[in-house]
């Protein structure tokens, strides 16, 4: 019905040019066109994920997870490379993607570099820098096989993380959005 | 005893003081408003100043500046109040003169000489003296001419209606000094005089016996000098006040006749001539009469009066907003200003410089069309007439294309009534191209604003532009089609734009003289049906009563039908009317004969729109 | 009976639990997670079990659209093997993104029993696992809520203002995922949970509710991994902060790591970047999280538990609430041995 | 000449709707047994301030309900609350608390319905922010001392007030329109900018759903006339700040823009739900399941409640209902159930 | 304030309208010259009917409301608002007066209000008060 609970909580509504009740509006008017011309856009890559708007909609509906909807369908018909924000996804594959089958973790210390990351403050840099000290203090069993704070994931688990994803066509996933990006990027 | 002639009187000085600054002040202004020329209106001036066009200005001087022919036009007792007091005036001054050099003998001597005349020279002292009663006659006979204006003018102050008058102009402070200077000039010097004759048993017919009656009570010597003061005195007044007041149209109208009548126009190149324009309204009234905002928004001021001195006095309000641009008091101006251009430059002093472009492109396709036709932007909003006009294109066979049918062109009026000049232009330039690109030869509108606009300001070269109701005349003329002749009696409502605007009267009747058995038009001055895009202040209400007013007018001899020939007139009136109010395009498309224009256009055209609501 | 979101109460287990790690809090809060089953299973003899073979449930992959559902759920269902095979019923998750995510997969299985089939056929053809959905399923900050006044009898410490004697303001910040996605699987639904106010007014504290309350921190995924989109990410943050600043809180609280994290870096990004200091008496505002408020009331060493890992210092806090420490093993490593220290940031006059 | 007299009609409920019934049966020759919980009638007219679009006071139709006014044939039986009506041999017997406290021919239930209960819509913060009142409040409030509205002394700066809280709103399984809350939203905003009219009103609606006779041109009176502002979307988040001033959060639509707004008073106008005490039938099918209100058998035409003989309903009951609209259907219940008591 | 150090990303207030900070000058202003204009129930009648809206470049009703609503109109309501932009506007004129430049002043939407609201007066009071307030003029 329009009456916009959904824009007024909304974060990214507040930062970006954008407005999610008109994304449902453009959703539910079905014409193709504006669709396509939505999914190719940066509109989509918006929206944070934060679902505040999910308990206030009078008519029950979730902006947020129609985005992401539409942002499976934006990859999976490779319109996502056709906007800047959309390309993005190949930065997030490469980082987040590659930690998750490579250590188990979506994030590692090992693998957020203060440099690449001078927002973290110095006392990141310095936990960074003595890892093994830092966290060791806390648990002995930092990086070492069985239980405990950030241990090392055995490879069995990995493989079988592996396997999930395999089986479950992520991997697929992630070879469309590098072939795509890498054409569009010429 | 000869008296060795060498008239002067301390008194005279005042007067002389007011005369001469009044002649330095013109002087100066005359100087200035041809400086303010533009340099073409300059070379006007110069290359017509030694040809015929100088005599004929100078005839039409005296028929308006002195005898107000106009103005006997409108109302015989309010011409003959202006006559008197201006035509009068003028001869007492010549004849004063005449005498004053045949008994002086000199041809060159101070002016007030002769305006005091009759002091210096009260009695028959002169050889030829047999000529004075003469003289003396005449003089009392203008004089008397003059008093009788005076008292006209002083009724039409208070009963302005016995003049003819509705209502009477406002006064600003400095017009009633001088008004007031003005009414006293002449009591004062009847005064004057008759005492000095009374006191020379002297003057004719009015001085001599009220000279002769006052000397019969009291001893006028001893008042003869303080009267010549006091006449001396007020005409200073009336010299001082005058370049501030009403009263400079005096010598401003007669300027402005010589260069009108070389051609010259209101324009923002010649801000000159728009002064002296100005200058020259006697702010007689007139118009205030011919409003029809006087009725439904009394003592609002907004009539042309009012906004040539809010302009004089730089005194911007948002009132003139309200003025509907209908022309009539342009019309009926004795003075003959072009009010509308003025009142259009006084708006664009809040031009905010519109880049208004004409969007979409044409509806051009194909082939050359003989025909374009404009519908205008307001036609779109009465889609039966555009109808119409395709019935009659189709039926007339010829070959006709539409240039506005996305609905999207505007001719740029409506910015130039507004004051936008420059965004009225762009958008000019822009539509004059893309017609001239047609090819057309002939260019049809059903939109009086568009056609004003383009046979005004558009430069369209082998290109002939005519309102659809010509057009129609004209293919009944040839017979290139046919219509049947109903039984209905028809008023027809003239769009201001249309008659007074653009002059085209006779078509649209014409056509309608086929088409109704009776033509019921009341015979006036065209009224503006109050939907004008000249007033955007009006409120609905005003435009309503507006409405209304003309309405009544219009169906006077019950008129079984309102035709009109402008889609905004339609509309307006289409609101109010109790019978179908039809345009002319509509009116001939629904009695063509060979063809029968579709059912519900017909039902539309028959039932006023009012009912068609109520019943839909 | 009209029942109101701000009393209700959901169903949280009593003991034998099954722990689910977070990627995020094992990065920036490294003693907290240790501390809570300490916690658990010291100060409250609760049994605790964490099994070595769990794995990251692919959250942020999954609200970064890199990783399909269909794998998050088989990622999950695999958590939900484990738990299975170590004879477990009741899960604790400890992110907060993890637990939005867990709920959504079981609503969605008790919606569409058939996708439940598919994933289980996934999950076995990838690992030759099979689970069951958990009986009951909370986040960790449940736990301390449901034994909050069990702690609150066995504190050393509490949210006073010691030199005052005024409860401490404190500012709680709920994960979005706690609820506003399944407000029956929150404490007190999603407009107003209890979780965080609970554990607060419990320990002796005072909650602080500012216009920005239920706004989100910011991390908005997507929104903080690609630098370029941070200004998004911090500027929540800012608002929030902002919003609080006049009632001058002496700490904020958060039960997920993300807001957590946030709430503490972005108050040296903005100090750094623009100038602008929150706090009372322009001191930056502390931000713990769940455990390691109850770590602090319990008594436990601030070094031991972890509070040198965050950006906005706490030794004011722990002087206002009379903990003691020793300043010099802030830096040491498990044997006390000094280790390196972090740069001092420039101190910005403002 | 059939004799009516011997005919019983029971009528629960004396607002506006069961008034009309009492008295047209009473004036069909009737006799009446009048029933009410509380023991003064009027009902909600009692708490009016005034009404809508006419705004007049409620006084002039409570005048009607005076003793001296009623006709003969009524019995007063008020301050009982019949709460279970049931149906032996074509006869409704009438129970509070399981105790029979009467019987008749025919029962016209008129218990109304009660206003939304607006802690359910938690993010509007009624019931924990001292400044969030409801426009049964402000009613109220309007009615025994508006100077109540000032805050530490000085008119109020401004006022908001929310459209559709607890009416088309999902969360709340509330799916149906209240449609009295808008014209009762611009009536409110009128009387409090003519109170305070240096206050600025802002009106947050949805869609403006005036209906009635004489709806719009009041909407178009507060919009022009008293400069009420009206903004097209819902408050979603209302919290209080230091000043306990109430600081929302919506999305002005036309502009697709979210935006912010401190005001003094937030006002939300709260729409109708079944009346708590509403009377419990023999089985389930005379209450719709969906919103609560009774179930007509033939709701184009009838007022005969579905699936227990004898029983009609009339007025705000069966769903959400203007004064005149009850009024109204208290009558045709009334008639209804004169015809059927006529036709056994 | 000391040395800014860049993290590479921007920090906005973003595009949230603040009701509690608006420029009301010219919107009360307006407001006494064409009260009418507030009767607007935003139905888009002016702008169906609008040649120079017919290719997006100018929306008067919105345009309008955003200066009744004393929203300092810093974005193009001329663009389709799903894409609004921020606009620089040259010589410090604000918005209306920009894209007001578009208006032909034809008075067709007056023609077609249903609320009868004087809108090419309106226009054209816009033109000259935004002119007004951005050249500093005190208004009459």
């Amino acid at each position: 019905m329009n009456c916009g609970v959904c824009t007024a909580i909304c974060p990214a509504a507040g930062y970006y040019d954008y407005d999610p009740r008109v994304i449902m509006n453009l959703v539910n008017d079905g014409d193709e066109e504006s669709l396509v011309e939505m999914l190719s856009s940066d509109l989509i890559w918006f929206c944070g994920q934060c679902m505040s708007c999910k308990p206030r909609c009078p008519r029950g509906n979730v902006p947020g997870a129609l985005i992401q909807i539409l942002r499976s369908v934006s990859i999976n018909t490779g319109l996502f490379a056709r906007s800047h924000l959309g390309r993005q996804q190949l930065a997030i594959k490469r980082a987040i993607g590659h930690n998750i089958l490579e250590t188990g973790y979506c994030i590692h210390p090992t693998r957020v570099d203060p440099k690449l990351h001078p927002e973290q403050g110095p006392v990141w840099a310095w936990m960074s820098d003595y890892a093994d000290q830092v966290y060791g203090r806390f648990d002995s069993g930092y990086d070492k096989s069985g239980p405990g704070l950030l241990r090392k994931i055995s490879p069995k688990a990995l493989d079988e993380l592996d396997r999930i994803f395999e089986v479950t066509g992520c991997k697929k996933l992630w070879e469309k959005i590098e072939n795509k990006v890498v054409k569009e990027e010429g | 005893m000869q008296k060795v002639f060498h008239p002067f009187d301390p008194f005279v000085l005042l007067f002389t003081v007011g005369f001469s600054f009044v002649g330095i002040f013109f002087l100066y202004k005359v100087i200035r408003w041809i400086e303010r020329l533009s340099q073409g209106d300059r070379e006007l001036l110069t290359n017509n100043l030694f040809t015929a066009k100088t005599w004929k200005a100078l005839g039409e001087v005296i028929r308006e500046s002195l005898l107000h022919k106009k103005i006997f036009g409108i109302n015989r007792r309010l011409g003959y109040m202006h006559m008197s007091l201006a035509f009068g005036w003028f001869m007492l001054i010549l004849i004063g003169n005449v005498e004053s050099t045949y008994y002086s003998g000199r041809l060159f001597k101070p002016i007030y000489v002769s305006v005091f005349w009759r002091f210096f020279e009260p009695g028959p002292t002169f050889p030829r003296a047999a000529y004075q009663p003469g003289f003396a006659f005449w003089m009392d006979f203008f004089l008397l001419m003059v008093l009788s204006g005076l008292a006209l003018a002083i009724v039409k102050r208070f009963r302005s209606i016995w003049l003819g008058l509705k209502k009477t102009t406002r006064q600003r402070p400095a017009d009633r000094w001088a008004l007031t200077a003005l009414w006293l000039v002449f009591p004062v010097r009847l005064l004057a005089e008759s005492v000095t004759c009374g006191a020379n048993g002297t003057g004719s017919f009015l001085t001599g016996s009220l000279g002769h009656l006052l000397s019969s009570f009291l001893n006028l010597e001893p008042l003869v000098l303080p009267l010549w003061w006091s006449y001396s005195c007020v005409l200073m007044i009336f010299f001082l006040c005058l370049p501030f007041t009403r009263y400079a149209h005096i010598p401003s109208e007669a300027v402005l006749i010589f260069l009108r009548r070389y051609g010259i126009r209101v324009s923002t190149e010649s801000p000159g001539y728009t002064d002296l324009s100005i200058h020259a309204c006697s702010s007689c009234g007139v118009c205030i009469d011919s409003c029809q905002l006087s009725d439904v928004l009394p003592g609002r001021p907004i009539q042309s009066n009012y906004l040539i001195k809010s302009v004089r006095h730089h005194e911007y309000s948002d009132v003139q907003w309200d003025c509907l641009q209908c022309g009539r008091c342009e019309k009926a101006c004795p003075v003959g200003l072009e009010l509308m251009p003025i009142r259009q430059l006084s708006r664009s002093d809040m031009a905010i410089g519109s880049k208004s472009t004409v969007l979409g492109h044409p509806g051009l396709h194909g082939q050359i069309p003989r025909v374009l036709y404009f519908a205008g932007c307001m036609t779109h909003l009465a889609p039966s007439v555009i109808r119409s006009m395709e019935i009659i294109f189709n039926q007339a066979g010829s070959t006709w294309q539409f240039y506005d049918s996305d609905g999207r062109a505007c001719c740029g009026r409506p910015l130039k009534l507004a004051g936008q000049t420059e965004g009225a232009n762009r958008v000019k330039e822009q539509l004059q191209a893309e017609f001239l690109a047609s090819g057309a030869e002939l260019l049809v509108t059903s939109c009086p604003i568009c056609y004003r606009m383009f046979t005004e300001d558009y430069v369209l070269p082998g290109m002939q532009v005519v309102h659809h109701t010509q057009y129609i005349n004209e293919l009944l003329e040839w017979e290139r089609i046919q219509v049947i002749r109903n039984n209905l009696a028809a008023a027809y409502h003239e769009p201001c734009e249309l008659g007074r605007g653009s002059g085209i009267t006779n078509e649209p009747r014409q056509v309608l003289s086929r088409v109704y058995k009776n033509d019921v038009t009341p015979e006036i001055e065209g009224l503006c049906c109050g939907g004008s895009l000249g007033a955007p202040g009006l409120n609905l209400a005003a435009r309503r009563a507006v409405a209304r007013g003309a309405y009544d007018e219009l169906t006077l001899r019950k008129p079984d039908v309102l035709v009109t020939a402008c889609p905004l007139c339609k509309k307006t009136f289409s609101r109010i009317s109790e019978m179908p109010v039809l345009d002319v395009a509509e009116a001939v498309a629904t009695s063509l004969t060979g063809v029968s224009a579709p059912h519900e256009m017909m039902s539309l055209i028959k039932t006023p729109l009012k009912q068609s609501i109520v019943a839909g | 009976m009209t029942k109101y979101w701000k009393e209700y109460q959901k169903e949280i287990a009593g003991d034998n639990y099954f722990y689910v790690r977070s990627c995020i809090r094992q990065n920036f809060f490294p003693g907290a997670e240790n501390l809570f089953l300490n916690i658990l299973r010291k100060d409250l003899g609760k049994k605790v079990f964490e099994d070595a073979d769990h794995t990251t449930c692919t959250g942020i992959g999954y609200h970064t659209d890199i990783v399909p559902l269909e794998t998050t759920m088989t990622v999950v269902a695999r958590q939900f093997a484990l738990m299975k095979e170590k004879g477990f019923q009741n899960i604790i998750v400890s992110c907060v993104t993890s637990f939005g995510l867990y709920s959504e997969i079981l609503d969605l299985w008790k919606h569409q029993p058939e996708l439940k089939k598919k994933i289980a056929g996934y999950l076995m053809d990838a690992t030759g696992r099979t689970f069951d959905e958990p009986a009951n399923m909370v986040h960790a900050s449940d736990i301390l809520y449901k034994y909050r006044h069990e702690i609150a009898a066995i504190a050393k410490h509490r949210l006073v203002n010691q030199r005052t004697g005024q409860p401490l303001r404190i500012v709680d910040h709920i994960g979005c995922h706690y609820a506003k996605t399944f407000p029956e699987r929150g404490v007190g639904g999603s407009e107003f949970p209890q979780v965080l106010s609970g554990l607060i007014t419990a320990w002796g504290g005072s909650t602080v509710d500012y216009p920005e309350r239920r706004h989100c921190c910011g991390f908005g995924f997507r929104n903080y991994l690609v630098q370029e989109n941070r200004g998004y990410s911090i500027s929540q943050s800012k608002i929030k902060l902002e919003s609080m600043q006049p009632y001058e809180p002496d700490l904020i609280v958060a039960n997920c790591p993300g807001c957590a994290m946030f709430l503490d870096r972005w108050q040296y990004t903005l100090e750094e970047s623009e100038g602008s200091v929150y706090g009372p008496s322009g001191l930056k505002i502390p931000v713990v999280t769940h455990e390691e408020l109850a770590g602090l009331v319990l008594g436990y060493d601030p070094w031991e538990i972890g509070l040198q890992t965050h950006q906005v210092p706490v030794e004011g806090l722990l002087d206002k609430i009379g903990i003691t420490y020793d300043a010099g093993r802030k830096y040491a490593d498990r044997n006390g041995n000094l280790i390196g220290e972090p740069e001092l940031i420039n101190q910005h006059v403002c | 000449m059939l004799d009516t007299e011997k005919y019983r009609i029971a009528v629960i409920g004396a607002g506006p709707a069961g008034r009309a019934a009492a008295l047209s049966a009473a004036t069909l020759g009737v006799s009446v047994d009048w029933y009410d919980k509380q023991d003064r009638a009027g009902g909600k007219l009692n708490e009016y301030h005034q009404l809508f679009p006419h705004r007049v006071k409620p006084e002039t139709l409570l005048s009607g309900f005076r003793e001296s006014e009623l006709p003969a044939g009524i019995k007063k039986h008020f301050g009982i609350a019949v709460n279970r009506i049931e149906t032996e041999q074509a006869q409704v017997i009438l129970l509070s608390d399981n105790k029979v406290v009467g019987g008749a021919d025919a029962v016209i239930v008129a218990t109304g319905f009660d206003f939304f209960d607006a802690r359910l819509k938690e993010e509007f913060g009624y019931g924990m922010y001292k400044q969030v009142i409801t426009s049964a409040d402000l009613e109220q409030i309007l009615k025994t001392n508006p100077s109540a509205l000032k805050k530490n002394g000085a008119d109020p700066a401004s006022i908001a007030f929310v459209h559709c809280v607890g009416s088309r709103d999902q969360q709340i399984g509330i799916g149906y329109c209240s449609r009295l809350c808008c014209i009762t939203g611009i009536k409110q905003a009128i009387e409090v900018k003519e109170l305070y009219p240096s206050a600025s009103v802002v009106n947050f609606y949805i869609d403006i759903r005036a209906f009635g006779t004489g709806y719009e041109e009041l909407y178009r009176e507060a919009q022009e006339k008293y400069r009420i502002r009206f903004i097209r979307g819902r408050v979603s988040e209302a919290s209080e700040n230091q000043q306990y001033n109430i600081v929302l959060k919506a999305e002005d639509t036309l502009m697709a823009r979210p935006l912010k707004l401190t005001v003094d008073w937030l006002v939300l106008l709260v729409g109708m739900v079944p009346s708590c005490t509403q009377v419990e039938l023999d089985n389930k099918k005379g209450v719709d399941g969906e919103t609560g209100f009774y179930d007509l058998a033939d709701p184009l035409t009838g007022s005969r409640i579905s699936g227990q003989e004898g029983v009609f309903s009339a007025g705000a009951c069966n769903g959400p209902m203007s004064i005149p609209e009850a009024i109204a259907s208290g009558r045709s219940a009334a008639m209804e159930a004169f015809n059927y008591i006529h036709s056994r | 304030m000391g040395l800014k150090k860049n993290f590479g990303f921007d920090i906005h207030s973003g595009r949230q309208i603040d009701l509690d900070r608006v420029d009301k000058a010219l919107a009360d202003e307006l407001s006494e010259l064409v009260g009418a204009w507030s009767a607007c129930i935003n139905c888009g009648s002016c702008v169906a009917t609008c040649p120079a809206a017919q290719n997006g470049m100018y929306n008067f009703r919105m345009l309008h409301y955003q200066i009744r609503m004393r929203v300092e109109t810093d974005y193009d309501p001329s663009l389709p608002y799903i894409m609004q932009r921020r606009v620089e506007t040259d010589n410090n004129l604000s918005l209306p007066y920009i894209s007001l430049e578009h208006c032909l002043l034809c008075g067709k939407c007056q023609l077609v209000c249903p609320r009868g609201i004087p809108t090419r007066y309106l226009a054209i009071q816009i033109m000259q008060k935004t002119r007004q307030h951005a050249e500093g003029i005190p208004s009459v």
